[in-house]
């Protein structure tokens, strides 16, 4: 009795500090096509830079952004799909930067999923044959997270590998990022 | 300094009624929730401990049925792959940490002050303090499982499967947190139990004299005191590794994978004989009972234990056999393994002697103890052929080492341990457990037992790996498996009827009185339960079977106080008296303390600079905890 | 059962002191726990110096001074410790509140130099494995004497209390001192590993 | 005694006489398996036979007639001296029988594993879920990749690069050898050698997360000319597609998903995250053992991977029914 009434009290503390966790821990291995295809219904901004992400998204609770096993997944696609061979660890090189928080098309998952499916001028060529949408919404998931300001507790570890950079579930990206002198990317943006 | 409560009321001062009403009062525990929670009587912890021990056993049971169920066909789709890796992860962390552990680490907190006489174990707050910290781990690690965030990495979560890259999400975090939980509380019983054996035997209990049992536990806790600050640092790597990057089993900066799995196996080996050695007390205890005599070959026995003890430490590596290490150094290590055969068997030798020697009587605790023999020679004898380098090369991580282990760990430990619950159940209880049931749940579990787990070596020769949540429909073992889930209801159908011979015999046992079985040691010199104080007068012993060398009278010693609680410190080795020490008042703090260490260990799965802030509860509960609070317990 | 009075133990003394003080086996089981927690970090240094092909790894090794300044002090603060306990031992409740805040000043300033003696391992304990180790052999070490500290500072104040004066208060001084050598004692081999292995 | 024994021997033989089987440690194929299994014969009839000389001891202490003793504490010295022989003599006899385990599994250890001097070497990658092989050579453009399947030489060694990308695997074919684990940042090194040709299965046998179940593989057996036609097969590029459906398979392979993480030499498909498809119709199963290499199986894998092997890294990629007509056509036409 007295004991049930203790452990009450507990499991519902551990209820709330988890309240999150249950569906930022969920493993989804399969997603239907009939939501793939819905997925794939993101609708741009005539600018091309946001949109609204379609209402499946957000039904399904924003799992690209939130639950830990995607946002894995998609740094498992980042590098699988030779991400770094222009990003470099999310510090940039031929293509832009993604630590540094700046995002030339707007930080959205519309714009990052958008930009990864159908390419954007200077360079980024799309991925749409090369990956499938579930993959593309775990990738834009992850890019997002390198940039972020303050980390997600679902972020990603570090690699086992060598280590360019803290990880995604460490210190704000931009703590990270020193941009130097020169002001932030006068070069990089949408078409004028 | 002063004397003041020297002149307090004495015990020979007042008749026997008043004594044990006057002690009564001293002793007790306050009714309702806050006496609960602050009580520091190692019955009551004790008895809590056991109970919530064996309730994971009972949830560990279920997990395993789920698993057995999954596996009964091939390819079945009954649960998915994530699940039951959680599920295998769950049983194995649950039955090792949250079971096997702590239930005889709780058997020894009930029972060693009884057994050498005095009136609470040593640093009583700490117990409860260990018990709300098993409790709340426990509670951690069912918690995250409930809501699908339940480990999935195995209960030895070798990284790098464990580590930062291929385990998302907080589910590895909460097995190694967990780990931390249950290590602080199963260290601070072993810290009790030795200072409680060292310091608190009645007078005239030299180290010669001291039961076996609580010899087992000694030398258990040493164990626990040397083995598990390996597997905390282990842990702590793990967790530092995922959270704020470390590199420790990072093999590109230098790190090693290995690494993780020699600090497991330095701990996960002796964690064997943590479990296996209580059980070897238990089991030498009951066989002097129920034979009749004196355990023969006591000092072999002693001996024998202390000698597995230190050998525990020198086995690890049979594990990582197959890792690719210097062939040379494995051999060290077959060499190893193989002598821990010796005294093993000197200990099973010394119980058929004293059961050919004595005159056994067949109630149901000794037919557990046969049953113990007879399964756990089999189980020791695959541990040998384990040992093998090359054997094990061929059965390293399949179900022959599945079917191994449960017979080491079921029929070495668990067997005597159910034996000890209907010996001691009595002394618990005040009432004996059915005889009729006992006999029946023993012939399900014992016969369930063998036929579910011994055609599991079988699986393994047949190449069936472990931790598989399927197995394909052209491999020639789906019969074996079908067998084995279908002999895994009996085995279980025998523990509900032990269960339900429980939950009767507390309702309406026979009353069982001080001593039913006739045993020769101190626990059964006091009435059954015991009485808040354990014993009116502490005893005075003066042979290794203080019940049986004088069974009418008690010698005790008169002379304590009763207005604070007092016991009696000895000297280590003779056990002569030293002082009429002071046992802490009850408190709630350990309680608090609890719970900010749960809050900061939990917190600090989620950000490091939760260590930081939680300290400062911690502190503040450790404070308040220690302060002297005035009562007459601060005499000195 | 009958009980029958076989000794007489009414003038025992009311409490043990030293090694009949249950306080003293306890502290002296939390110091083999926590010393097997120092051999098995060291053991792990060790090991990882010898998987690694050069050590310390892409890391000049650790600056001395704010290490040599960390020792000094803790060397220097076994004299007024031993003294503490000695007192304590004497019951001279005086001289022990004077000790108890002098060891309280010597358990802070080593921990000031420690925070230059983390800076002084010139690596990161996200750079490589040796700093990990590095970090955690520190941080496991610096633990120790937070939690002494702390221990200290209670113990302090409980002094200039009413309860000061109490043979068991002396006791649980000699246990912190006792304590309080154990932390001196395992920064030693610690030391060595982490200032002398890097110059090997 | 020896009667007993022998029955005791007889009756596990029976037991495990179900270990027959291409996947089982006592049915050896392999010089190493056929030593190991030798040992474990030895090592278990004579645990066997110290079972029941412990049971056959407890038995009579239980049930024998003997006096009754009303005081516990009166013990027969004589008695006591002569168990305290027993027991001392038990105890030799129990370290002579460690000894003489230590001692054959030292031997036994010394004998595995015997190379000669030029024999193939193979690399073995265990990765999540699936083997990567690559055949060494000194020349490298001979050298090339396949999965899930090696196929050796009868009769002669073969020497096994063990090498883990991902997580800790374990390379374990019963039938010819124990096991020996595949480790990130490490290199193990595993001799094999068939002594009969013949179809032998492997399987993972340390956890490696969520499809550990279904990471097989098959080792072929064969002789020496069919072991060098297979390779020369293995070196070559991928046949052109024969056929109007294998070619719109072709063109819908490249122009589709499958081609970012599969290579097919001969072609485009470069991609090193799934296994090589050159050779893919040739081998005997796919998924890593987990389908027999049939038209419909391979469709039924590409059309949805994810529920026959939940959480394996090939995606569910939307194709129409013609296109996976195609493609798993022209894949099966890969020989």
């Amino acid at each position: 009795m007295r004991r049930r009434a203790v452990s009450t009290g507990f499991a519902a503390l551990v209820l709330v500090l988890a309240a999150g966790g249950c569906q930022r821990e969920e493993r989804q291995t399969r997603l239907d096509p009939p939501i793939a295809a819905a997925l794939d219904g993101v609708a741009l901004m005539p600018d091309r830079i946001s949109g609204a992400p379609p209402a499946v998204y957000v039904a399904l609770g924003k799992p690209y952004e939130r639950n830990a096993f995607n946002l894995a997944e998609g740094k498992r696609l980042y590098g699988w799909f030779g991400c770094a061979a222009c990003h470099g660890e999310g510090e940039g090189g031929k293509g832009p930067a993604f630590l540094d928080g700046w995002w030339a098309y707007g930080p959205s998952m519309v714009s990052i999923v958008s930009s990864i499916r159908d390419g954007r001028p200077h360079g980024m060529p799309p991925f749409r044959d090369k990956m499938t949408t579930e993959q593309i919404w775990q990738l834009a998931g992850y890019v997002q997270t390198i940039g972020a300001y303050s980390a997600k507790t679902a972020a990603p570890g570090r690699s086992d590998a060598k280590q360019r950079r803290p990880a995604e579930n460490r210190a704000p990206a931009a703590l990270l990022f020193d941009p130097g002198p020169t002001p932030l990317h006068p070069d990089q943006g949408p078409e004028p | 300094m002063t004397q003041d409560h020297d002149a307090g009321t004495r015990d020979h001062q007042v008749d026997r009624t008043m004594l044990e009403a006057r002690l009564a009062k001293t002793w007790r525990t306050d009714p309702g929730l806050w006496g609960a929670l602050a009580t520091v009587d190692h019955k009551i912890i004790g008895r809590r401990y056991i109970v919530t021990a064996f309730v994971f056993l009972a949830l560990g049971g279920v997990l395993a049925m789920l698993m057995r169920l999954q596996l009964a066909g091939p390819e079945a789709r009954i649960i998915g792959p994530d699940r039951y890796n959680q599920i295998f992860t769950m049983h194995g962390t649950t039955m090792m940490f949250l079971f096997a552990v702590p239930v005889m680490e709780a058997v020894a907190v009930y029972l060693v002050p009884l057994m050498i006489g005095t009136r609470n174990i040593a640093f009583p707050r700490l117990n409860a303090f260990s018990y709300w910290m098993f409790l709340f781990g426990g509670l951690l690690l069912w918690v995250a499982f409930a809501l699908d965030m339940g480990p999935d990495v195995g209960w030895f979560a070798y990284v790098p499967l464990s580590g930062p890259q291929f385990s998302a999400g907080k589910r590895a975090d909460i097995w190694a947190q967990m780990i931390t939980f249950t290590e602080v509380a199963a260290l601070a019983v072993a810290v009790e139990i030795v200072v409680t054996v060292f310091k608190q035997r009645a007078p005239g209990m030299s180290l010669d004299r001291v039961p076996l049992f609580v010899w087992a536990m000694l030398v258990t806790s040493f164990l626990v005191i040397i083995a598990m600050p390996a597997v905390m640092v282990a842990s702590t790597m793990l967790i530092l590794d995922r959270l704020v990057g470390t590199h420790f089993f990072n093999p590109a900066e230098g790190g090693d994978v290995l690494l993780w799995q020699h600090l497991f196996w330095f701990f996960g080996h002796p964690e064997v004989y943590i479990i296996f050695l209580p059980a070897v007390g238990m089991v030498s205890t009951m066989v002097a009972t129920f034979a009749r005599r004196p355990v023969f070959g006591y000092l072999a026995l002693v001996m024998a234990m202390v000698a597995t003890g230190i050998l525990a430490f020198g086995l690890w590596v049979h594990h990582m056999f197959v890792t690719g290490l210097p062939r040379l150094g494995e051999s060290f290590f077959t060499a190893s393994s193989m002598a821990i055969a010796v005294p093993a068997g000197i200990q099973i030798f010394c119980w058929i002697a004293t059961l050919w020697s004595g005159t056994p009587r067949f109630a149901t605790p000794l037919l557990w103890v046969v049953a113990f023999i007879v399964t756990f020679v089999i189980g020791g004898l695959t541990g040998v052929m384990v040992a093998s380098v090359p054997f094990d090369t061929q059965v390293h991580d399949t179900y022959f080492v599945v079917a191994h282990f449960h017979y080491v760990l079921i029929g070495g430990a668990v067997f005597p341990l159910l034996g000890a619950v209907t010996y001691w159940f009595p002394k618990f209880t005040g009432r004996m457990m059915s005889e009729r049931l006992g006999t029946w749940s023993f012939w399900l579990i014992v016969v369930g037992f063998n036929l579910t787990f011994f055609p599991m070596h079988i699986l393994g020769f047949q190449g069936m790996p472990r931790r598989i949540y399927t197995y394909q429909p052209d491999l020639p073992w789906h019969g074996l498996n079908l067998f084995v889930s279908l002999c895994a209801v009996m085995l279980v159908a025998g523990f509900v009827l032990f269960a339900v011979n429980v939950v009767r015999s507390l309702r309406c046992g026979v009353p069982a009185g001080d001593n039913p079985w006739d045993a020769p040691t101190l626990e059964w010199a006091t009435s059954s339960p015991p009485p808040p104080y354990n014993f009116a007068h502490i005893p005075v012993v003066g042979g290794s079977n203080p019940l049986w060398e004088s069974p009418e009278k008690l010698p005790v010693a008169s002379g304590l106080c009763l207005d604070r609680r007092e016991l009696i410190v000895s000297s280590v080795v003779e056990a002569q008296p030293e002082a009429r020490e002071s046992s802490p008042q009850n408190s709630v703090w350990p309680f608090f303390a609890a719970i900010a260490t749960s809050v900061m260990l939990i917190g600090s799965i989620f950000t490091p600079w939760a260590v930081v802030w939680g300290a400062v509860p911690v502190f503040v509960t450790l404070v308040g905890w220690f302060w002297p609070k005035g009562t007459p317990e601060d005499a000195a | 059962m009958r009980d029958e009075i076989a000794a007489d133990l009414s003038t025992l003394p009311l409490h043990g002191s030293g090694t009949a003080s249950v306080t003293w086996w306890g502290t002296l089981a939390f110091i083999l726990i926590e010393g097997t927690g120092f051999a098995v970090g060291i053991g792990a240094y060790f090991y990882l110096a010898t998987v690694a092909p050069a050590w310390p790894m892409a890391a000049p090794p650790p600056d001395l001074l704010p290490g040599l300044i960390f020792t000094g002090l803790l060397l220097v603060s076994v004299v007024p410790n031993m003294m503490v306990a000695r007192w304590a031992e004497a019951r001279d409740l005086r001289k022990v509140r004077a000790g108890m805040v002098v060891m309280t000043l010597l358990g802070i300033a080593p921990l000031v130099a420690r925070v230059f003696e983390f800076r002084a391992m010139n690596v990161w304990w996200d750079t490589n494995a040796y700093g990990s180790i590095v970090w955690m052999l520190l941080g496991l070490h610096t633990t120790h004497v937070l939690t002494d500290l702390a221990d200290t500072v209670v113990l302090a104040a409980l002094m200039f209390t009413r309860h000061g004066d109490d043979l068991r208060r002396y006791g649980d001084v000699q246990d912190n001192a006792l304590y309080w050598n154990f932390v001196v004692v395992t920064w030693l081999p610690v030391y060595v590993c982490l200032y002398g292995v890097p110059r090997l | 005694m020896r009667r007993v024994q022998r029955a005791v021997a007889l009756a596990l033989a029976v037991g495990l006489a179900g270990c027959s089987g291409w996947q089982s440690a006592l049915d050896p194929h392999g010089t190493d398996a056929a030593r190991l299994a030798g040992l474990m014969w030895f090592v278990m009839a004579t645990c066997a036979a110290v079972w029941v000389l412990v049971v056959l001891t407890l038995a009579p202490a239980l049930w024998r007639r003997r006096a009754p003793r009303p005081d516990p504490l009166a013990l027969d010295a004589p008695r006591e001296r002569r168990m305290r022989a027993v027991i001392a003599g038990a105890v030799g006899a129990t370290v002579v029988v460690i000894s003489v385990f230590t001692l054959t599994s030292f031997v036994t250890t010394r004998g595995l594993g015997v190379t000669g001097s030029d024999e193939p070497t193979i690399r073995v990658r265990g990765r999540q879920w699936w083997w990567e092989v690559e055949y060494l050579d000194r020349d490298p453009a001979r050298a090339f990749k396949t999965a899930n399947e090696i196929h050796v030489p009868v009769g002669r060694p073969v020497r096994l690069r063990l090498e883990g990308d991902d997580v800790i695997h374990s390379f374990w074919v019963p039938s010819l050898a124990g096991k020996q684990d595949m480790i990130p940042g490490r290199t193990n090194e595993l001799v094999i050698r068939a002594e009969r040709p013949g179809l032998y299965r492997g399987q993972c046998a340390e956890f490696c997360g969520i499809q550990h179940a279904h990471m097989a593989f098959l080792v072929v057996a064969e002789d020496e000319v069919a072991y060098a036609r297979w390779l020369e097969i293995q070196r070559s590029d991928a046949a052109p597609p024969s056929g109007p459906e294998q070619e719109a398979g072709r063109a819908a392979f490249l122009s589709r998903q499958c081609a970012a993480c599969h290579t097919v030499r001969g072609t485009p498909a470069a991609g090193t995250t799934g296994p090589d498809l050159t050779h893919v119709g040739s081998r005997r199963t796919i998924g890593a053992g987990l389908l027999d290499t049939t038209r419909g199986a391979m469709a039924a894998w590409i059309a949805d991977p994810q529920t026959l092997k939940p959480g394996n890294n090939m995606p569910l990629v939307p194709l129409d029914a013609d296109a996976l007509r195609d493609i798993s056509a022209y894949l099966v036409g890969l020989e």
